[in-house]
């Protein structure tokens, strides 16, 4: 079980490595958010996958923590693109 | 060991794209993706406490503190194409960190075996101080003048960013990310969210005794959720001179002293705690110093006073 | 018993990696942002709660369980904070309120 | 090779990376960001230290787990300090990049003026 839990966190981090081409590629402030809000919850998917994989009960802490900051990260992230925006206007 | 490779890979390839991106706000971006992978990298290594604590500063707080910068300076950003160092500059620099790469990983193909550790050592002791968790134990405990220190350093930091006011806004009131109009929905995720994070961060803090977590996590967690309140601006940012404020800053560091000067009475040496009591002494440091460590870093978010006056 | 859960794990598990995978895809290959945004929400609420689902078979302790829930609840007030947000600066200025 | 041993390398050439980041660029924020890249490399490498002294039923040695949670919170406090800083720059003159002296090129060094 262990060995499949690892692989499919593997599996989850891979597939959202592939959307952060999203940030190299952009076009726009919108996409880059979107890309890092996808390895956000990757992360949290692939935290709580070790945590049971791994035998890291305290990895499930991380993941709430991360998903909290995560919810605090993409309001600075939309505060700040909105604020830019509404300085070049 | 795959599923490790793919790791390491994914983290160098983040932090490449941090370094070579053209646009700083999505190299900020990648940032915060960069402290998110080097999270995960702790729980393989065995370290849940530094995951924690790499989720929630290193990624969560310093993320937001440089997002808010990046986007204040975002006019400037024009300004540095022809600052570019010249292809020679360029070369020699890339030969130096080559350089200290190699030396580091010469480093570490020669580190001892067996590996020195003080595990036993830290384990043989942890009864006599009543905790669980031995990282816990060495930051409260065998080590505790350094957390001591370190909660001086923040202290002193935040002095050096109020030093930067001008004289004429001394007093005044730090400005996060000022808005004057928030989306309701920024609102509304703020009190949902404020009361869950409070009481995660009370939870990350109690556990530390026995379990990963402590009192830096907690306080992270909960300087967060005040940032939260500021940004959405169902809170105004305190004045600097306010005395509340003031005694919040200072009663951890002092409580820490104070117990720690006590020990000479005690237990016969500076933060030497007596057996049988030491659990209670160390509570009785960890609850106020929490509280003051996240009254620490949400200032230090806010920065230095702006504006004189309520918005 | 224990079959019996290792299976719906694994069920559970592989339903939420192909939803970040096709989450992933829509982000990269649809054309414009609102739809980029639609793709991103199968895998914010779908994969990862359908990860948490299957890891709620492994759990062993109550308190765990509902930290996993907790995990999934506010990954989800995240994400729908996200989309709200972003949905709304990508519409075109006129059509703002 | 172990999956410490992995990391390990990882962080060495995080290190590298990031002090390349801190030389070459212009910008101060920059610099900040890759001196915080330079930072998570070398706590990396001690986590792998610590991993390696894995004993007695501990996934790792206690003391460098608690020296890299001390630093973190140091590095992040330096980092507001540097921010604050570059932001008071910018107030005061209105840039946030180290200029060369010469306006020509080959820029003489990288050290703050």
């Amino acid at each position: 079980m262990a060995d499949f839990l690892l692989a499919a966190a593997g599996f989850v981090l891979a597939t959202v490595a592939l959307g952060l081409v999203r940030i190299l590629r952009g076009p726009g402030d919108a996409d880059r958010i979107m890309a890092a809000q996808l390895l956000g919850t990757g992360g949290i998917a692939a935290l709580v996958l070790l945590a049971e994989a791994n035998g890291v009960p305290a990895a499930v802490d991380v993941a709430l923590v991360l998903a909290l900051l995560a919810a605090f990260v993409s309001v600075a992230f939309v505060e700040s693109v909105a604020r830019s925006t509404a300085d070049r206007t | 060991m795959a599923f490790d490779a793919g790791l390491a890979v994914l983290v160098l390839g983040v932090a490449s794209w941090t370094i070579a991106a053209r646009d700083t706000f999505a190299a900020v971006v990648g940032f915060v993706a960069y402290g998110l992978l080097l999270a995960l990298i702790w729980v393989r290594l065995a370290a849940p406490d530094v995951a924690l604590t790499e989720a929630a500063i290193g990624s969560g707080l310093t993320g937001g503190l440089l997002l808010g910068a990046s986007t204040r300076l975002r006019r400037t950003e024009s300004l540095a194409v022809g600052e570019k160092p010249a292809a020679a500059l360029r070369a020699a620099t890339i030969g130096l960190c080559i350089l200290v790469s190699a030396g580091l990983a010469a480093i570490i193909l020669l580190l001892p075996e067996p590996a020195p550790t003080l595990a036993a050592l830290a384990a043989a002791n942890l009864v006599a101080t009543g905790l669980g968790n031995p990282v816990t134990a060495v930051l409260m405990a065998y080590r505790a003048i350094d957390t001591l220190l370190e909660v001086v350093v923040l202290l002193l930091s935040l002095l050096g960013v109020w030093s930067l006011t001008p004289d004429h806004l001394w007093g005044s009131l730090p400005s996060p990310h000022y808005r004057a109009d928030s989306y309701e929905t920024v609102t509304f995720v703020t009190q949902l969210l404020a009361p869950i994070g409070i009481l995660v961060g009370i939870h990350i803090f109690w556990i530390g005794s026995v379990a990963p977590g402590g009192e830096f996590q907690g306080a992270t967690i909960l300087a967060a959720m005040w940032i939260l309140t500021m940004l959405s601006g169902l809170v105004d940012a305190p004045a600097v001179n306010r005395r509340w404020l003031r005694l919040l800053l200072i009663i951890g560091p002092v409580v820490f002293a104070a117990i720690g000067l006590a020990g000479f009475a005690m237990a016969g040496a500076f933060l030497a705690y007596p057996t049988n009591h030491a659990k209670l002494l160390i509570l009785i440091i960890e609850v106020p110093v929490t509280l003051s460590v996240a009254a620490m870093l949400t200032l230090l978010v806010a920065g230095p006073p702006e504006r004189s006056s309520h918005r | 018993m224990n079959l019996v859960f290792d299976v719906l794990t694994v069920l559970a598990v592989c339903a939420g990696a192909f939803f970040f995978l096709a989450g992933t895809i829509g982000l990269l290959r649809f054309p414009d942002a609102l739809s980029r945004l639609h793709a991103l929400t199968k895998a914010d609420n779908l994969g990862l709660g359908l990860i948490v689902l299957g890891l709620l078979f492994q759990a062993e302790e109550l308190f765990v369980a509902l930290k996993l829930i907790g995990v999934w609840l506010l990954g989800l007030l995240a994400a729908a904070t996200v989309t709200q947000l972003i949905a709304r600066a990508i519409q075109p200025a006129g059509l703002r309120d | 090779m172990s999956g410490a041993m992995l990391y390990g390398f990882c962080s060495t050439v995080l290190v590298g990376l990031g002090l390349y980041g801190l030389i070459v660029h212009p910008e101060l924020l920059r610099k900040i960001l890759a001196f915080n890249l330079v930072g998570g490399g070398v706590f990396l490498l001690f986590g792998v230290i610590a991993r390696r002294g894995a004993a007695i039923g501990f996934g790792g040695d206690p003391v460098p787990q608690a020296l890299v949670i001390t630093g973190l919170v140091v590095a992040f406090a330096a980092t507001a300090l540097a921010v604050a800083l570059l932001l008071r720059l910018f107030q005061e003159t209105g840039r946030a990049i180290l200029q060369s002296d010469k306006l020509t090129d080959a820029p003489s060094d990288n050290s703050q003026p």
